[in-house]
């Protein structure tokens, strides 16, 4: 970005034919992601179909507790980023930065949950598919596609918070150096999107891998 | 400005003003990366081409003149996935589409300059990836990657080429957001949406596909790639999972991804067809809203690859159903470009012949396509000669064709020269007749029973694959002449002006080739697209 | 009768005319569009074409005709729905195999195709059946996805690993003729086919019974059901009784009732705890692994072989 | 100056009716309520995707498009998952028995496709 921070690129006319870009840019990406995930649900909504009392059992090997935990503080980041959006419009850079740090660390603790509390837990447990697998209950086999799923839905969420934090800290650092103003705060906007999308995805995901079947 | 008038001090335009590699590599301008795209997809083109000429060497003989079967599996493997993901997906889009659209809208660039340069970057990353793949040794999973072949049975290099193509699918995915979001927000003023060419239909409804439908390719091979590092299960039938969910995810971009290929090639017909026959285009709105129709409709189609692969029969015919649908708007565009030739005024260079030549075979390509679709018919045709016969005839005898149309007209605008247009008519015809002898006796194998992808075949069928491979030698030759030409030309060839074919349009009201900014001011645009019938007022008047 | 240079391949069953007869009405559509268009095109570029380098483009140029239009959209829409009908008529009535047909099983493996009869006879990349009588196959593979294909019957289905798929049939044209794997299944692929043998009835008892012990599928499934020790729970009551089941519907320990047929069987062996049988203890060990799909296809036939009431052999 | 500002208020209040809904869905797994808990679960995750898009996203202030967008792509996921579960659901009937074939009603068609 050239470090006038009004500028408008040489491509656009204005700073709202820019800003409305900018948006419908980030907008359809998400439609890509969405897609992209719903490969996942796609594989997902099959498996549970064929194999539900397999997935209930996988189900009941998460802890709900932690996800709900983990639930509410990703809500609590997309609240934080919410607020660091409107700390821009309103060209408040204190407060914008203060909000990005807020973001940055409860995704931080977001995926410390986990990674540390549930991840390493599973893989001790054996119940890492294709790594260490030692679930002997019935239908083993079918637990383990529960587990894949498990592992590759929250894998590729846990990527995309990485990726969130990445460009978190690069918003951090031009917050930091003033590249932002009201007329000027395209970035932190279309960065939202993304962290909230983030916050979508997973609040799918908590119903459809923690809460499968009864938990009486 | 006439074209005869020698100027002293050269105009400054994109392609001379740097000419430094940094200038080529680190360039924003859309229609640099265009080039970029034009060489790196001939460079793919060649290599598929020269696996395609081994192929139908080998079927020379039934027992394989050349190659053991083993080698002509990942012969065919490589040919349909360099053609596929690195030549027929960006040919049309992220050539003529880079470097048209932005001209077309009347605006300086495409919204996103520096995504459209990393798209190329990605793209080149993933054809590396998967160039390394051919020269390491080769894949034979063939293009489609069917589990539980790809994932547990093949020993080749799966992984580097999955993921190539995973790579190269984000560049689609770029590419095609930055076209949605340019047509968008980009316009001239002026240029409302049906005053918009249909070559902008066209690539608006290909962008749909590629944002809608590349993702799930990118997850499905994903999924193959982590069956593969760690054998969990996900398509493999003996640990639960379900190979034909692969075939699914993979028909759900995989058939779409046709429609990338053939709709570019449809909206440049539509410009051909009006500037070489000096006529509105007929029916304006039908085609215009058929491109979307089969966008949309074209992704609710997948399953009819799946007619005997043990997918439930009555999935099978909704699929048919919803097969024949698509043939629909098909037709409708045939017809309404035939119409628009009614009472023209008809000349014939090379990019009309093309244009002609993909309506002709494109027909043939469609009417054969409503067999694949009829369930009882695909039981019998379903993976023999009479499919790869068919979805040649739409991918080369359409696509390519519209390609190589798309080439010879805008290449003036492109490169500010002409090229022998004698030539080029030569070179049309030789594809043309050299395709249809390629491919026409395939019908007649696919329908005697003949399976693709057999490296030796039983002998009673080497009569015809003598004939296709003559034919393809004819193919072939016919694409070496416009490299020759086309590299001479860029050199040596008359200058164009800004206007060659008289037609009208946002791009040639431009300089040729344009300045960097396309536009000297920025255009406004007050009438519906193909005014030839205003010139004519004009004309008259004068 | 082959023809020098066919352009169709032999109809050698009862489908193949119904099929070829609905090849003809959709190349019949074709060449008539294709004609249409071409000779349009053909016309129209003659009749228009530009006589001068100066010629002015056309004025008062047609551009919309809506009843045009409606035409070309509804004439090619009818046509496509009677091909859709059509065609989803044979394909409705070729996917019930008759209940009378002759099961043959066939099992893919990369790169040869394994075919047993019932009466336990064995062959490999032939077929052979009697005409005028409707066959079964019954298929599954070994390793990957390959499909059986006989250009003269008209019909292919895929053969999938870790299921049963199944393709009928009624040859009636006595003689030697083609199948092929058409499912790209690796190296060998194109190597994978072979000769389906089309013979009087007579000709194919006479062969059927030739070189065989008189061992049936089902009695090699007995001896399988001794040495494997499946009698010591399901002869003695610990497990369900194999008797009368084929064919039944069983009611499992969720409440579930699934149809005991060639593939609940096959998951039984293989995935014991995945469908329990109500009032039963989940106490199978599974036999993934140790039995090979040909002896689950011969403890199959020894089980449905105990549905039948006459055969009395066997302690189930 | 197109974009909206919306209030912090907005904001809050959508915060606290998402944490409420998540302490609900999390409650509400450990009631019987039989098939219906998913169902349940579901639309609740619907609500509250639907309550982050649209405040916190600023949905509700955005030009139409952006809601196309949104609708377009999960339009054709649902159109990936409703095709591919109309074949898998529906995928016993090729492979026997046909449910007419059956003696007795058959309670629940359970997939018996071979996969399990």
């Amino acid at each position: 970005m050239p470090n006038s921070h009004a500028i408008v690129a040489e491509q656009f006319d204005d700073r709202e034919q820019q800003h409305e870009a900018a948006s419908l840019g980030m907008w359809i990406f998400l439609g890509t992601e969405i897609m992209f995930f719903g490969g996942l649900f796609a594989g997902y909504t099959v498996y549970r179909n064929l194999y539900t009392t397999a997935f209930e059992a996988g189900s009941h090997l998460l802890n709900a507790k932690i996800g709900a935990l983990n639930t509410a503080v990703l809500i609590c980041s997309s609240l934080t980023m919410a607020l660091a959006v409107h700390a821009a419009q309103t060209g408040k850079r204190k407060r914008l930065m203060g909000f990005l740090v807020s973001t940055m660390v409860l995704g931080g603790v977001f995926l410390y949950i986990k990674f540390i509390l549930e991840w390493l837990h599973e893989y001790r447990d054996g119940l890492a598919p294709g790594l260490h697998f030692t679930y002997s209950g019935p239908q083993a086999s079918h637990v383990a596609l529960f587990f894949c799923f498990y592992f590759l839905m929250t894998g590729v969420h846990a990527l995309h918070m990485i990726v969130g934090e990445g460009i978190m800290t690069v918003l951090l650092i031009m917050a930091w150096r003033g590249k932002f103003s009201e007329r000027s705060h395209n970035h932190i906007e279309i960065a939202g999107l993304y962290w909230h999308f983030i916050d979508i995805v997973w609040i799918f995901l908590f119903p459809l891998l923690y809460l499968l079947g009864a938990h009486f | 400005m006439s074209s005869t008038e020698v100027p002293i001090e050269p105009r400054v335009h994109y392609l001379n003003a740097d000419y430094s590699i940094k200038s080529w590599l680190l360039t924003t301008d859309h229609k640099r990366i265009a080039w970029l795209y034009l060489i790196a997809i001939t460079f793919f083109f060649t290599v598929g081409g020269v696996a395609a000429v081994l192929m139908r060497l080998n079927l020379l003989e039934p027992q394989g003149l050349l190659v053991e079967p083993e080698t002509y599996n990942k012969l065919f493997s490589s040919h349909g996935i360099v053609m596929i993901f690195f030549f027929m997906v960006p040919s049309i889009p992220a050539v003529m589409g880079n470097f048209l659209i932005p001209l077309m809208l009347g605006a300086r660039d495409v919204a996103f300059p520096r995504l459209n340069l990393l798209s190329w970057y990605v793209f080149m990353a993933g054809g590396s990836l998967v160039l390394y793949a051919l020269i390491a040794g080769g894949v034979d999973t063939g293009w489609t990657f069917y589990t539980p072949l790809s994932t547990l049975y093949l020993n080749t290099h799966v992984m580097a080429t999955a993921t190539g193509v995973f790579i190269a699918g984000f560049s689609s995915i770029l590419t095609g957001l930055n076209f949605v979001v340019t047509i968008h927000k980009m316009r001239a003023p002026g240029l409302t949406w049906f005053r918009l060419p249909l070559f902008i239909w066209a690539m608006y409804a290909t962008s749909i596909i590629f944002i809608i439908g590349t993702p799930v390719i990118a997850i499905s091979l994903a999924l193959i790639a982590l069956e593969r590092a760690f054998h969990v299960g996900i398509f493999d039938p003996a640990l639960g999972g379900d190979p034909i969910l692969f075939q699914h995810l993979f028909w759900f971009y995989s058939h779409p991804a046709v429609y990338v290929m053939i709709l570019p090639s449809m909206g440049v017909v539509s410009e051909l067809i009006t500037s070489f026959s000096k006529k509105k285009i007929f029916g304006y709105h039908f085609i215009a809203f058929s491109s979307v129709a089969i966008a949309a409709i074209g992704f609710l189609v997948w399953g009819h690859h799946m007619f005997v692969s043990g997918q439930s029969i009555y999935a099978g015919l909704v699929f048919s159903a919803l097969s024949m649908a698509v043939a629909i708007p098909s037709a409708v565009k045939v017809f309404n470009w035939t119409a628009t030739l009614y009472k023209g005024s008809i000349s014939y260079e090379a990019p009309m012949l093309y244009a002609l030549g993909f309506i002709g075979l494109f027909t043939i390509g469609g009417l054969t396509g409503l067999y694949l679709a009829t369930t009882a018919l695909d039981q019998h045709l379903h993976a023999t000669y009479f499919v790869v016969a068919h979805f040649h005839y739409i991918m080369v005898g359409g696509a390519v064709m519209g390609y190589m149309g798309a080439i010879h007209y805008w290449w003036p605008k492109m490169s500010g020269r002409l090229y022998p247009d004698g030539w080029a008519r030569v070179a049309a015809i030789i594809i043309f007749v050299g395709f249809n002898l390629t491919f026409f006796p395939q019908f007649v194998l696919g329908y005697l029973g003949m399976p693709r992808r057999y490296a030796v075949y039983p002998p009673e069928f080497q009569t015809l694959n003598v004939i296709s491979t003559a034919g393809a030698s004819i193919l072939g030759l016919g694409y070496v002449i416009p490299l020759i030409y086309f590299a001479w030309s860029a050199r040596y060839g008359p200058v164009a002006g800004p206007n060659p074919w008289n037609a009208t349009g946002l791009e040639w009201t431009t300089a040729s080739p344009p300045p960097t900014h396309n536009f000297e001011e920025t255009p406004v645009v007050t009438e519906e697209p193909y005014g030839y019938d205003r010139i004519a007022e004009e004309i008259q008047v004068a | 009768m082959p023809h020098a240079f066919p352009l169709v391949p032999q109809e050698a069953s009862t489908l193949a005319p119904a099929v070829d007869h609905l090849f003809y009405f959709l190349t019949a559509v074709s060449v008539f569009f294709a004609a249409l268009i071409f000779l349009m095109i053909f016309y129209f570029a003659v009749k228009y074409r530009r006589r001068s380098k100066d010629e002015p483009p056309p004025r008062h140029q047609v551009i919309n005709n809506i009843p045009l239009e409606v035409t070309w959209t509804v004439i090619p829409m009818i046509l496509v729905t009677i091909m859709y009908f059509w065609g989803a008529d044979i394909f409705v009535k070729n996917a019930q195999p008759p209940k009378d047909a002759t099961e043959i099983f066939v099992i893919g493996k990369q790169w040869m195709w394994h075919v047993e009869h019932s009466n336990g006879k064995r062959e490999i990349n032939a077929l052979h059946i009697p005409v005028n009588v409707p066959i079964k196959l019954t298929m599954t593979s070994q390793d990957v996805i390959h499909d059986f294909f006989v250009p003269v019957f008209r019909v292919k289905k895929d053969v999938l690993p870790d299921r049963y798929t199944t393709e009928w049939f009624e040859a009636n044209r006595i003689g030697k003729y083609h199948f092929f794997c058409d499912q790209y299944c690796g190296m060998g692929h194109s190597l994978m086919r072979g000769w389906v043998y089309v013979m009087s009835q007579d000709d194919y008892e006479r062969w059927l019974r030739s070189g065989v012990s008189g061992v049936t599928m089902a009695d090699q499934g007995e001896t399988l059901y001794h040495q494997y020790g499946c009698i010591t729970c399901h002869g003695t009551g610990k497990g369900p009784a194999f008797r009368g089941l084929y064919g039944k519907p069983v009611l499992l320990s969720d409440g579930q009732t699934v149809i005991a047929n060639d593939s609940y069987i096959r998951e039984s062996i293989l995935y014991p705890t995945a469908q329990i049988v109500n009032g039963y203890p989940a106490i199978m060990p599974t036999f993934k692994g140790q039995l090979s799909e040909e002896q689950i296809l011969q403890l199959t036939a020894y089980i449905k072989s105990l549905g039948s009431k006459e055969r009395n052999t066997g302690t189930p | 100056m197109s974009e909206h500002i919306a209030s912090r208020k907005i904001y809050y209040f959508v915060f606290g009716s998402l944490l409420v809904l998540t302490l609900l869905t999390w409650r509400i797994a450990y009631i019987d309520l039989g098939a219906w808990n998913m169902v349940v679960a579901l639309f609740i995750a619907i609500f509250k995707a639907g309550l982050v898009a649209t405040f916190f996203m600023h949905l509700r202030w955005s030009a139409s498009i952006m809601r196309l967008v949104l609708f377009a792509a999960v339009f054709w996921l649902a159109i990936l998952i409703t095709l591919t579960m109309g074949d898998v659901l529906t995928r016993h009937a090729v492979t026997k028995p046909q449910p007419w074939q059956a003696s007795t009603t058959i309670s629940r068609t359970v997939a018996v496709t071979g996969q399990r």
